[in-house]
């Protein structure tokens, strides 16, 4: 392990924070979505640094990993379909022009 | 032989089909035999084919018959019409063109310029003091060769005639850039030239018929 | 030989005439008469041959079940003892004699069909009573000639006194009868069974075994047995309806009240003599409550001018009579005195009814010197007078005596001496009567008497035979056969006839006829200067004791105040409390109105403002914007790392 | 501590700055296309930590699958959505300070949490390499009933996405 | 391999010459510099070898191209440049650059320059992997294939932002039907190795390689027939993914323009077409590797063996251009996703029965199933195959 673990989660740390930055802040639904997949991937990296660092059977980090990948691919897939959908229904993309839930 | 296209379960694509394989409903009973790929073989033959005998066949059996152009030229055409010139008889000075302005008239892009050419008294001598082409206005359609009552002026064969300049190309050609002696004519122009010459000797012969039988007054 | 059977037929046939007249009347008219009439005489031809062999000691007994109350059977049946088969020969003869009267007398009158059809269901309810064997049948036919009775003292019912003479009439026969149907039924609860032949025996073997059975309780219900006689037959305090039953048609009154109906309580007496024998103490009470009567009845007689009110007060001191003999255990005198009594009085009845149908006039002060003019009617009412009276061949002497010996023989001095009295006071009054109408002058010139036709004198010719004839089975000359006959009942005591009593009771008739002959024919103002010397006893004869204004003061008024108050009390208070409580309801109503309007639908509207308050605050939350949620989301999870896994 | 690891560590530390501010510029930038592209950027950092650590395969899986696939998504999702007139409308959206300061107080305190806890580091897990062919047979082997409910999972939101993207005729 | 000792010493020095060359260079340098400095040195090496070798590849298969095509259209290619034209590339190189750099003005400059660059990378990236000789693979990666799958399909991304940079709407669209085709056969290209994979038992292509020798080194993937219909499947994609025809409808000149970079010129454009003809060339390289046994080969040298069906390949790639005409965008489209893709999983079923059935009865089994397979596609994909047109009118 080339570098302390601490530093690795701390990096992760911080990319999830700016995800979830984005994810609070950003009007574009498609931003958002981006943002999620943003936490996602620094969800992976803790994952892949402990399974490097600690874990006693290496490749279920990777595994999971893996697995974390896929699950990102699909909800990309639907929630892009769902924007696509919202778009063509309501004409905009942005999360404070699509509030009809309210009271 | 073309059918109305039925109401068939197809694509967008297919419904053009009726123009262009009309026959293909009835196509022959072991069409299930041609596999998908082998049009696409066959195609791939020919190109092969071509491309191996590139090296060996003719240029008129079918080979390369490309023609190096710098180095190689290609057999001049008579008929190829290029930029109009003048036509001198000997020298320079004997112009046969008498600046009637017939083909100044007749040029659809109006890119010829004649002015009569006036002696020290200001009588109209038949002969153009400036005549000048726009060669870049040309658009080589050879009218101004066909209306000249004269065979002064004929098309020329020069293509090599790019101007490395933008402003003061060179394109409008002056009287002594445009004439040519007729034995050029001869030359480029063979069988055109013959046609005249004869033309201009038989009008000869018939001057001097004139000449002799004084002819009564023309009706 | 007539089986005894047939003897239902006798109180049927009168029944079967009744249903008859009463549904086809309208169409019967004139002809309901003779319906009825026949009736009565076939009963009449169907019933002496049966009594007739009774006489010669037969004695017919027969019942049957009429329904099932639960296990024990009740049984319905006739008896034809000596007591029943004389009074069922008294009632068929002069109530068909009654009838024919009748025809001539109702002559005319637009409700002809139902006087006949009311007269034969009286006439069958009395024949079912003569011959009944247990007291339920003759509690039934009892009730159903009050029935009759008021129906046929109410028969003018457009006249209002007839109308309130028919009310009158019923509620105090009603007041009797109520005591005879707890008596009867007290009766039945002691000795268990309320057939006469069976108590007849219960109490012959008591008064062999010496201690009566309950001797209270049979006594109480001999004390009611005999309140309904009181009532029936118009003793001392309930006589006062006889007086008034005087509104009806004159047959009426000569049929119901002379001879049968209000014979029909002294019969009850003598059909339960058993049970007033075995009784220590009521016997006295009876002769007691029978002499007053008598002497009051008679006292009131002196001085009324009513034709039939006078007739009427002496049926009422002749019962008394009746009361008394029964009461000094004198059977055989009681029921000889009713038969005899019952043919004269009938016939004293008719003569005046020819009277009245003569002259239209009812007050014997407007009348005088009708003998010539109605010698029939007159003769035979100086008949039955001097039968009244006491004149010895007639009936009436012999009756009169046997009472009068069985109070002597009795021991009982006073009630012997107040029997004279009252026998002198008939004596006058029925003279004064006669005298005061057939003889002297016609004090009421508009009045044109005219002798009654045949169908009425017919009658009266027979019934005066009568009057003479009957007195004889109990005379000496047939050795007492009556009262024989009737010992065969029940054992009392036998007395031997004393010339002594025989001599009072002729002294004391003709004493009071020759007083009021020399009074009204001679000396008419003496009975103004008697009338002025006894002022107060005239005007306490005059007006009847003053029983009716005491009943109506002591009885009457208080009642109606007590309705009143009744009425007052359940207005105000029983309306008051149930309005009362209407308007309570109300109120509390209105309470609970006003609670649930503020109180449970203030509770509820506060919770539904109460929440619409908080939504109001908490929607805000609900802005829609779905990055809002996420950091909300966001700041709760920090919060909670914060707070509860103590990070920092 | 020879150069080369020097060198590596420096690389490291240099993708990991890279990704942040890549990351930053993904969540600030004003031009949707821009901060795809920077999350692309920040894909192809990360694909290189895994390299760095040892997890070849995933590295080139992130590569293929993230950068390849789910970014040719969004950005045919933004050419079909984007307005290109719009793109000076403001991009964040009221709550940013807020956002702000939680996202710092959260970093502070699971900062302190990654300071503090003593990870269990052990020696044999650092210098485990995992070859592509261990990682198969872990695939086939405990963990195939995930496998296989992934590949279903990933059938569904394939036809998932198919049905609500597509226009209904 | 049983060559007399001299030729096969000859043979060992030729085909292992580069080999040897850097490792002389590399024991040169250990001795002046640190050995961490060797290690970098070596990289160094290997990549400037690589830096060099793709834009020479690049021009030299852009003039081959020429040449040929007109070979194949009765008529000569550029012989004016240089004796054959071999000097043709070094003058499009220099017209390329002399070119005005043309920049819309309302592109999105950052993008519009940034996507050529990232187009080239992935290209030169892949050569880590290519194995040109015995030992000449620059890394060898054990997840060499995975890593070039990867590689190849970050282009996707490169196109879009040529496409979105250049703020045109027919580059736009070029540019998605250009990322829609990359895409769809990105799926059967890697389907299509997978047979590849099984039968080797290891992603890397070292390894992919060694496990085609065996007799004669002539044990090729290709002569199984998994591999045959494994390698025209992976041989199309290959010819699809880098836009090539008959798959280059998207940025052919007579359809949309030039796609996605018409709005370049000069420098621009030509970074986007050497990137075009290094994925060729890698292409070629990984389909030689995979399917025609790599550097494998009787006598000659690892690297001429591969140089030469690398070659080879490319020289069918250009024979398609001769020959087809170009497909319509739903017939690319049907082809890749209706035809190939279920092909490919065919093929993936037949490989592994290969793998267990004996050698003869393999092939019959194998053969019948492709051609049932084969006729079902056929019938299935019926109304976007293009059919032979007849012109009733023409007779």
């Amino acid at each position: 392990m080339i570098i302390p673990l601490a530093h690795i989660l701390i990096f992760s740390l911080l990319l999830f924070a700016t995800g979830l930055y984005g994810v609070l802040v950003r009007r574009n639904i498609i931003g958002i979505l981006i943002s999620i997949e943003l936490m996602l991937n620094a969800a992976n990296i803790n994952l892949i640094a402990f399974s490097k660092s600690t874990s006693l059977s290496p490749e279920t980090g990777q595994i999971f990993a893996i697995f974390v990948l896929a699950i990102a691919a699909t909800t990309a897939a639907v929630g892009l379909a769902i924007v696509l959908a919202l778009y063509r229904v309501r004409k905009t993309v942005y999360t404070d022009e699509v509030h009809l839930l309210k009271w | 032989m073309t059918n109305f296209p039925s109401k068939r379960k197809s694509s967008g694509i297919k419904q053009w089909d009726h123009v262009y394989t009309s026959s293909v409903q009835n196509a022959p009973s072991h069409h299930w035999l041609k596999i998908f790929g082998a049009g696409a073989l066959k195609g791939m033959v020919v190109t092969l084919k071509n491309f191996v005998t590139s090296y060996f066949r003719k240029p008129d059996q079918g080979g390369i018959f490309t023609v190096q152009y710098p180095e190689e030229r290609y057999p001049e055409i008579e008929n190829y019409r290029n930029l109009p010139f003048l036509v001198y008889d000997g020298s320079p000075d004997k112009v046969r063109c008498v600046a009637c302005g017939i083909c100044e008239r007749e040029c659809p892009p109006k890119c010829i310029y004649i002015t009569m050419e006036t002696d020290v008294a200001g009588k109209p001598v038949r002969k153009p003091a400036v005549f000048d082409i726009d060669y870049a206005v040309c658009m080589n359609c050879g009218i101004c060769e066909e209306v000249c009552p004269f065979d002064s002026i004929f098309m020329d064969h020069v293509f090599e005639i790019a101007s490395p300049r933008r402003i003061d190309t060179g394109m409008i050609r002056h009287q002594e850039d445009l004439l040519k002696s007729s034995e050029y004519l001869q030359k480029i122009r063979p069988k055109t030239a013959t046609m005249i010459d004869e033309k201009k000797r038989a009008a000869e012969e018939k001057k001097k018929a004139v000449v002799k039988p004084p002819q009564g007054p023309t009706v | 030989m007539v089986t005894s059977d047939q003897i239902i037929l006798v109180p049927l046939l009168p029944f079967i005439a009744f249903a008859v007249n009463l549904l086809a009347g309208r169409w019967l008219k004139h002809r309901a008469a003779w319906l009825s009439v026949a009736a009565s005489t076939i009963a009449c031809f169907i019933a002496i041959p049966v009594c007739w062999a009774v006489f010669q000691g037969n004695h017919f007994a027969n019942q049957g079940t009429w329904l099932m109350l639960g296990q024990t059977p009740l049984k319905f049946g006739y008896v034809m003892d000596p007591l029943s088969s004389s009074l069922l020969f008294m009632v068929t003869i002069v109530g068909t004699l009654i009838q024919i009267y009748a025809m001539g007398y109702m002559h005319g009158d637009p409700r002809y069909s139902r006087f006949f059809a009311y007269v034969s269901l009286f006439m069958s309810a009395m024949l079912t009573l003569s011959i009944s064997d247990n007291y339920l049948l003759f509690f039934m036919s009892w009730e159903i000639m009050g029935l009759c009775s008021y129906l046929l003292i109410g028969f003018y019912f457009e006249k209002d006194s007839a109308a309130k003479a028919g009310f009158k009439a019923f509620l105090t026969t009603r007041v009797g009868d109520v005591g005879f149907l707890i008596g009867f039924l007290t009766l039945f609860s002691a000795i268990g069974t309320l057939n006469f032949s069976e108590m007849n025996a219960l109490m012959a073997n008591a008064h062999h075994a010496g201690a009566p059975l309950h001797a209270g309780l049979l006594s109480l219900a001999a004390l009611l047995i005999f309140c309904g006689t009181i009532g029936k037959s118009a003793q001392f305090p309930l006589h006062v309806w006889l007086p008034d039953a005087m509104e009806g048609p004159t047959p009426v009154s000569a049929l119901i009240h002379a001879a049968t109906m209000v014979a029909a309580g002294v019969f009850l007496v003598a059909r339960s003599f058993s049970l007033f024998m075995i009784v220590p103490n009521v016997l006295p009470v009876v002769t007691v409550i029978g002499t007053i009567t008598a002497f009051m009845a008679a006292f009131i007689a002196l001085t009324q001018t009513d034709i039939k009110r006078i007739l009427a007060y002496s049926t009422i001191s002749q019962l008394g009579y009746m009361v008394t003999a029964l009461g000094l255990s004198g059977l055989g005198a009681g029921t000889f005195h009713l038969i005899t009594h019952a043919f004269f009085k009938a016939l004293l009845f008719m003569a005046a009814g020819s009277v009245i149908h003569g002259t239209h006039v009812q007050d014997i002060r407007e009348m005088g010197g009708l003998f010539k003019k109605m010698p029939h009617t007159a003769t035979t009412f100086i008949i039955a007078s001097l039968a009244l009276a006491g004149i010895p061949p007639l009936s009436g002497f012999w009756s009169k005596d046997e009472i009068l010996l069985s109070a002597f023989a009795s021991g009982h001095k006073i009630v012997f001496m107040i029997l004279l009295l009252t026998a002198f006071m008939t004596a006058f009054y029925m003279f004064r009567l006669i005298f005061l109408t057939f003889f002297g002058q016609p004090r009421n010139l508009k009045v044109h008497a005219h002798e009654s036709p045949a169908v009425m004198t017919a009658p009266l010719w027979a019934l005066a035979f009568g009057s003479i004839v009957i007195g004889f089975p109990g005379s000496p000359f047939m050795h007492h056969w009556f009262q024989k006959f009737m010992a065969h009942m029940v054992h009392h005591p036998e007395y031997e006839p004393s010339a002594f009593v025989m001599a009072c009771s002729v002294a004391a008739a003709v004493c009071g006829i020759s007083l009021a002959g020399v009074i009204y024919l001679k000396k008419i103002r003496w009975a103004q200067k008697t009338a002025e010397t006894f002022s107060f006893l005239y005007r306490l004869s005059l007006n009847k004791c003053y029983f009716d204004e005491l009943y109506s003061r002591c009885i009457v008024k208080p009642f109606q105040s007590l309705g009143r108050f009744l009425f007052g009390f359940d207005a105000r208070i029983v309306d008051g409390a149930v309005n009362g409580t209407g308007h309570a309801t109300l109120f509390i109503s209105a309470v609970k109105g006003w609670i649930d309007k503020y109180i449970v639908d203030g509770l509820v509207n506060f919770t539904g403002t109460l929440t619409h308050f908080l939504n109001s605050i908490v929607k805000r939350l609900q802005t829609g914007f779905v990055q809002n949620y996420l950091l909300i989301v966001f700041i709760g999870i920090l919060v909670f790392l914060v707070w509860e896994l103590k990070i920092i | 501590m020879d150069m080369l690891s020097l060198i590596i560590k420096f690389g490291i530390y240099g993708t990991m700055a890279l990704a942040l501010i890549a990351a930053i510029a993904v969540v600030t930038l004003r031009n949707l296309f821009h901060s795809a592209l920077c999350l692309a950027a920040v894909l192809i950092a990360t694909a290189m930590i895994y390299a760095a650590f040892h997890a070849d395969f995933l590295a080139a899986a992130q590569i293929l699958l993230y950068v390849g696939a789910v970014m040719t998504l969004i950005i045919f999702a933004i050419m079909l959505t984007e307005q290109l007139g719009s793109k000076t409308i403001r991009q964040t959206n009221r709550q940013n300070l807020a956002a702000l300061a939680g996202l710092l107080v959260f970093v502070v305190i699971l900062g302190r949490v990654i300071f503090k806890t003593p990870w269990p580091v052990t020696e044999k897990a650092l210098a485990s390499k995992v070859t592509v062919m261990e990682l198969g047979k872990a695939f086939m082997g405990p963990y195939v009933f995930p496998f296989e409910v992934i590949s279903i999972i990933l059938i569904a939101a394939l036809l998932g996405a198919v049905v609500i993207a597509k226009k209904d005729r | 391999m049983n060559m007399p000792p001299l030729l096969r010493d000859i043979e060992f020095a030729v085909d292992l010459s580069f080999v040897n060359a850097k490792g002389w260079i590399l024991d040169l340098l250990s001795h002046i510099v640190p050995d961490w400095v060797v290690v970098f040195a070596s990289i160094v090496i290997s990549g400037v070898a690589i830096l060099v070798l793709g834009p020479v590849i690049m021009m030299y298969l852009t003039l081959l191209e020429r040449k040929l095509i007109g070979r194949i259209q009765n008529r000569y290619g550029p012989n004016r440049v240089g004796i054959w034209g071999l000097l043709q590339p070094i003058a499009d190189g220099i017209k390329m650059f002399t070119k005005e750099d043309i920049v819309p003005v309302y592109a999105d400059k950052v993008i519009h320059c940034l996507a050529p660059i990232v187009i080239v990378i992935p290209a030169l990236m892949v050569f880590l992997v290519v194995p040109f000789g015995e030992r000449m693979t620059a890394v060898n990666l054990n997840i060499g294939l995975l890593y070039f799958i990867a590689v190849s399909s970050i282009t996707t991304i490169p196109i879009f932002m040529g496409s979105w940079g250049s703020r045109n709407k027919y580059s736009l669209l070029g540019g998605m039907r250009t990322a829609a085709q990359m895409i769809s056969y990105e799926v059967p290209m890697t389907l299509s190795v997978v047979p590849v994979i099984m039968m080797s038992q290891s992603l890397s292509t070292n390894k992919i390689v060694l496990s085609q020798s065996g007799s004669y080194d002539m044990n090729w993937f290709i002569f199984t027939p998994w591999g045959i219909v494994g390698f025209i499947i992976f041989f199309l994609c290959a010819v699809a993914e880098c836009n090539r025809p008959p798959f280059d409808l998207p940025e052919a000149e007579s359809e949309i323009i030039a796609g996605f970079h018409t709005e370049y010129s000069g420098m621009k454009f030509a970074l986007f077409y050497m990137a075009e003809y290094m994925n060729a060339f890698t292409l070629c390289g990984i389909a030689a590797t995979l399917f025609l046994g790599g550097w494998q080969g009787p006598f000659l040298p690892s690297w001429i063996w591969f140089l030469g069906k690398t070659f080879v390949l490319i020289c069918v790639m250009i024979w398609f251009r001769g020959t087809f005409p170009r497909f319509r965008v739903d017939q690319l489209m049907g082809f890749a996703w209706k035809f190939l893709l279920p092909l490919t999983l065919i093929n993936i079923l037949v490989a592994g029965l290969c793998h267990f059935i004996s050698e003869k009865t393999g092939w019959i089994y194998s053969f019948i199933i492709f051609s049932i397979s084969f006729w079902v596609l056929v019938r299935l994909n019926r109304p976007w195959m293009p059919e032979k047109r007849h012109y009733p009118l023409a007779n």
